[in-house]
């Protein structure tokens, strides 16, 4: 009599497994897993190490706390801790022979690329954010935030609260929310007069700066794979907007040199709108993320953001993933590379760049990955930006920028061409600031317990 | 009920008490004496508790009612029926070589190093009591034909180590060990991440020496074997493991199998399972993925 | 609020209301399919603590404000 | 460059208008299975061990359905509970059958090391029975009366609000 087959290899393990496991959950009906299921701590740490060629330094580790209690509310805390040191540009524009070029709007006077005056500067940045989540109801959620930071110079206290209500059997998720912040600008040195040559300055005084935002925004689930979101933002800005340290190049206007400078001094009020699509798309195993921001304000400001990432699941648990971003500005209205010497002068100027025609681009990429014998997740990124400004009608790398190698050494590219005194239109001042390469490494840590 | 005795260790204690009709031993990674102590008495109190109401030596249990039924439909208890459906699926997936109703088998083997074998007629008496496919079991109710016997004993001993150090784990976050007679359950590593180390023991010279040494940060090991039960007939040694359809002792089954699962009942089935395979037990265990000895 | 504002808001809105009414647009996610929406990954920004980097760092380098949320610091780096 | 923040702007409406131009069907409301005469429909499941769990086969018993998957936490929090009721009133003719609707077994199982089911469980990928059951949210609890009728049907977990469960199965339980 031939005995039947036994069954066997991991399946037959399995089956074994898991009834072997049943029978001994029954036997001891097991507290401790249902009182350690509910209070669960997730800790988020970071160090961001970003760095400026030749300009500001950044070293930021921050700390995320937060706990999710068995009544479904959510407590975090937030620590960041900032040290920057570096230069950061004046706006000023570099000294040095002027030299002109012939465009369609008559003569046109591009600054040659020396060196771009910049600020020599430490300081340390102290943040502290506290988030609460509270359901309401099966659908509708709370979510209250506080905020507090301080730096030599600024100060910034700030709540906010929103809420997230879930309709259409939950596939669609509708969530409004506000926020309010009342900061302090007090510069160093104390607050100069804008427009002015800087040696009024008021001392002790923080200038007050308001921040009004509302959001408003929609989520729907389209497919099992696909999330799509659209958010919208407005923001109001009312009080101290001008950058104390920021100054405006006066150009004589016989000899085409840098001969002077005013500080910069920027409009009170700023009412600021976007608009942002996001899209998640689970493929097999990856997930696709897509964003593309719309941005607009009435300093006429108009910025598109486009971000595309694409998380690569690799075995056990660690992934890849790499980073695009592109973004394009138009610049303000009162954004001036430098301002003709003994002009009438303009309500409004700033030679700021990060307000001026400015281009960014982003390459990233992470790597996650766990650690044998620790539990969470350890993330390494690397990403690489770099910023120029596009000049009016030609696209691309900034006029003058002449490549990287020669440009920290302050050799612009001098183009010849004729050198009128006829009187020249301010618009028609360039700056020539060289592209700004930008590395920022960020080493994450993530853990459950 | 003697009280356990306890020990200090490198750095823990280890209490032992007798149970399962064989030395016990639970490893506590803690420094409190005292809480040691309330500790081992637990795991002691369940050892007993399911020794007796298992165990088919005693005159006033479960077991006893179901043996001396007379064919007559006995009702369990919610334990009871779990244990009988875990040796229900042990049976239909070793295609009946496991079979808790082979115990009777031993009235006519005695595996005392000598060389009595039964003769053909008393086997085929003893076999016709065997087989779990006689036996009508529909939960809670098991029926089962005059002359039958059930022995948990090939499931009790690991059940109750998994049942006393979970009943221990959630009493305590240091991590323990629970040992009754060789088949053990690891709740979790030392402090500083440290396994325990177990020693196997050597089936020739049990005692005295140490075969092997398996690090166990978390899980249960079991071991099945037949140390000095065996026979040599025709110059053959036959082991104790029996299988149930021939009433045979299986040829070339190792002399012992130690399995390492995620729990002490897990690994103590695939070990038997895997000697119910005589040769092929090593096989049967790399194919199942688990980790395992074999000696 | 200027004109072109008021118009951006308007649309905004209108956009808002538009995709909320879809409401199921195609085929009914049934709530046993929501197993890869559970997944941590299937948020728009995953990692709060990233995004509130990366926020801080364009938020400083460019001229531009506006992602998911609301609040949040400000600082005297733009 | 002026043009294109407008041109993204512009874009970004008109894709939200196709999004919502897409064809529109109201969600099918879940039907109220409150009402007492609902018959509970039947299944044929495979449970851990491999064995067929029927409905019919638990005739004459009080059957606590749970619809439930390894992703979704409050479920994790139900299973104690469970475990709980099988222990008070699994002598008394309550059968508690969870069934669970993961796409991949491997993830319910690890689940179930995790959190141990002194109860039956079945496997149920492709979700008809939930769709039969017109399950809303998980998890979805439902007390069969012993003549199959559906008593009770809670969506979500709370612990707080187990007692209406607890109660309805007091009732039917009583002969």
């Amino acid at each position: 009599m031939q005995l039947a087959a036994p069954e066997r290899g991991l399946a037959a393990r399995r089956r074994i497994a898991a009834a072997a496991c049943a029978l001994i959950a029954a036997a001891v009906p097991t507290a401790a897993h249902s009182q350690e299921a509910t209070g669960s701590w997730t800790l988020d740490t970071s160090i961001l190490l970003y760095g400026e060629q030749d300009r500001t330094e950044i070293f930021e580790p921050v700390a995320r706390i937060s706990r999710l209690f068995s009544n479904g509310h959510r407590l975090s805390g937030q620590f960041a801790y900032d040290a920057i040191t570096g230069a950061s540009p004046t706006g000023a524009l570099p000294s040095g022979q002027l030299q002109t070029t012939t465009t369609p709007s008559g003569n046109t006077v591009t600054i040659a690329a020396g060196a771009v005056p910049t600020n020599e500067f430490q300081d340390q940045r102290f943040a502290l954010d506290g988030e609460w989540e509270a359901p309401l109801a099966r659908t509708l959620k709370s979510t209250l935030g506080a905020h507090y930071s301080s730096e030599t110079d600024y100060m910034s206290l700030g709540g906010s609260a929103s809420a997230s209500y879930e309709i259409m059997d939950r596939l669609t998720t509708l969530t409004a929310g506000m926020g309010y912040n009342a900061d302090k600008v007090s510069p160093i040195g104390g607050t100069r007069t804008g427009l002015s040559d800087g040696t009024v300055a008021v001392q002790g005084l923080d200038n007050p700066k308001n921040v009004t935002s509302g959001m408003l925004g929609v989520s729907h689930i389209l497919s099992r794979r696909w999330l799509v979101g659209l958010s919208g933002t407005l923001q109001a800005e009312d009080g101290y907007l001008t950058d104390p340290y920021k100054v405006v190049s006066l150009v004589d206007s016989t000899t085409l040199e840098v001969s002077g400078q005013l500080t910069e001094k920027r409009p009170d009020k700023r009412q600021r709108a976007s608009l942002l699509f996001s899209s998640v798309y689970h493929l097999n195993e990856d997930v696709f993320y897509f964003s593309l921001r719309g941005y607009s304000d009435d300093w006429n400001v108009r910025s598109g953001t486009l971000d595309l990432r694409l998380r690569h699941e690799l075995a056990n648990g660690k992934y890849l993933q790499p980073h695009v971003r592109y973004y394009s500005q138009s610049q303000a209205d009162f954004y001036v590379p430098g301002l003709i010497a003994g002009q009438a002068l303009p309500a409004y100027a700033s030679a700021d760049y990060r307000i001026g025609p400015l281009r960014t681009g982003t390459l990233g990429l992470t790597y996650g990955f766990h650690v044998k014998g620790m539990p969470g997740t350890v993330s390494l990124r690397a990403e690489y930006l770099r910023q120029w400004l596009a000049t009016p009608g030609g696209e691309g790398e900034g006029e003058g920028g002449g490549g990287d190698d020669d440009r920290a050494a302050g050799g612009g590219e001098v183009r010849a061409g004729p050198v009128t005194t006829a009187t020249i239109d301010p618009a028609s001042i360039q700056s020539n600031m060289p592209p700004l390469n930008i590395g920022s490494f960020l080493i994450g840590y993530t853990v459950n317990f | 009920m003697t009280p356990p005795t306890l020990e200090r260790g490198e750095d823990f204690w280890v209490g032992r008490f007798a149970a399962m009709g064989g030395p016990c031993e639970v490893l506590l990674d803690l420094d409190d004496r005292d809480e040691a102590l309330a500790l081992v008495a637990c795991a002691q109190d369940e050892a007993l508790r399911i020794e007796h109401k298992f165990s088919r030596y005693r005159a006033d249990n479960i077991i006893d009612r179901i043996n001396r039924a007379g064919g007559e439909p006995v009702e369990v208890d919610a334990e009871t029926a779990r244990l009988l459906d875990y040796a229900a699926l042990c049976h239909e997936m070793s295609a009946g070589r496991f079979d808790i109703t082979s115990g009777v088998l031993r009235r006519v083997w005695t595996f005392d190093g000598g060389a009595r074998v039964p003769d053909e007629a008393a086997l085929r008496d003893v076999l016709a009591l065997v087989g779990w496919e006689r036996v009508t079991w529909r939960t809670p109710v098991l029926t089962m034909p005059p002359g039958m016997e059930i022995d948990l004993g090939g499931i009790g001993k690991e059940y109750a180590v998994d049942s006393a150090a979970a009943l221990l784990a959630r009493r305590t976050s240091s991590a323990l060990v629970v040992n009754f007679g060789g088949d053990l359950y690891a709740t979790g590593p030392r402090r500083g991440g440290r396994p325990w180390a177990i020693g196997v023991d050597d089936p020739e010279r049990t005692g005295q020496g140490v075969l092997d040494r398996v690090d166990l940060t978390r899980g249960g090991l079991a071991t099945s074997g037949d140390a000095r039960r065996f026979v040599t007939w025709q110059g053959r040694r036959l082991g104790h493991i029996l299988d149930p359809r021939t009433g045979w002792p299986i040829e070339g089954a190792p002399r012992a199998v130690t399995v390492i699962a995620s729990t002490c009942l897990e690994a103590g089935t695939l070990s038997t399972l895997a000697s119910l395979q005589g040769p092929g037990a090593a096989e049967f265990l790399r194919d199942s993925g688990v980790e395992f000895r074999i000696h | 609020m200027s004109t072109r504002l008021r118009r951006s808001a308007l649309l905004f809105v209108l956009a808002v209301l538009a995709v909320a009414g879809s409401g199921c647009a195609t085929a009914k996610v049934q709530p046993w399919d929501r197993d890869l929406m559970a997944r941590e990954t299937m948020r728009f920004a995953p990692s709060k603590i990233e995004s509130g980097t990366d926020d801080h760092i364009y938020f400083s380098k460019e001229g531009s404000v506006g992602g998911l949320g609301v609040g949040g610091g400000g600082c005297g780096c733009n | 460059m002026q043009r294109a923040p407008r041109l993204m702007i512009a874009s970004l409406l008109g894709l939200a208008l196709a999004v919502a131009a897409m064809p529109v069907r109201a969600a099918d409301a879940p039907a109220p299975a409150k009402s007492a005469s609902a018959h509970a429909p039947s299944f044929a499941l495979p449970d851990r061990l491999g064995k067929t769990v029927t409905l019919d086969s638990l005739a004459g018993k009080v059957v606590l359905l749970d619809f439930w998957a390894s992703w979704c936490v409050p479920c994790r929090q139900s299973f104690p509970w469970m475990n709980a009721l099988r222990e008070k009133y699994g002598a008394k003719g309550l059968a508690v059958v969870a069934i669970n609707l993961d796409k991949d077994r491997a993830a319910a199982d690890a689940f179930l090391v995790k959190n141990p089911a002194a109860f039956t469980v079945a496997f149920d990928a492709s979700g008809k029975t939930a769709e039969a059951y017109r399950v809303a949210a998980m998890p979805s609890t439902y007390v069969i009366a012993k003549d199959g009728t559906i008593l009770v049907r809670h969506t979500g977990f709370d612990p707080k609000k187990t007692s209406e469960v607890e109660t309805a199965i007091e009732g039917a339980l009583k002969p």
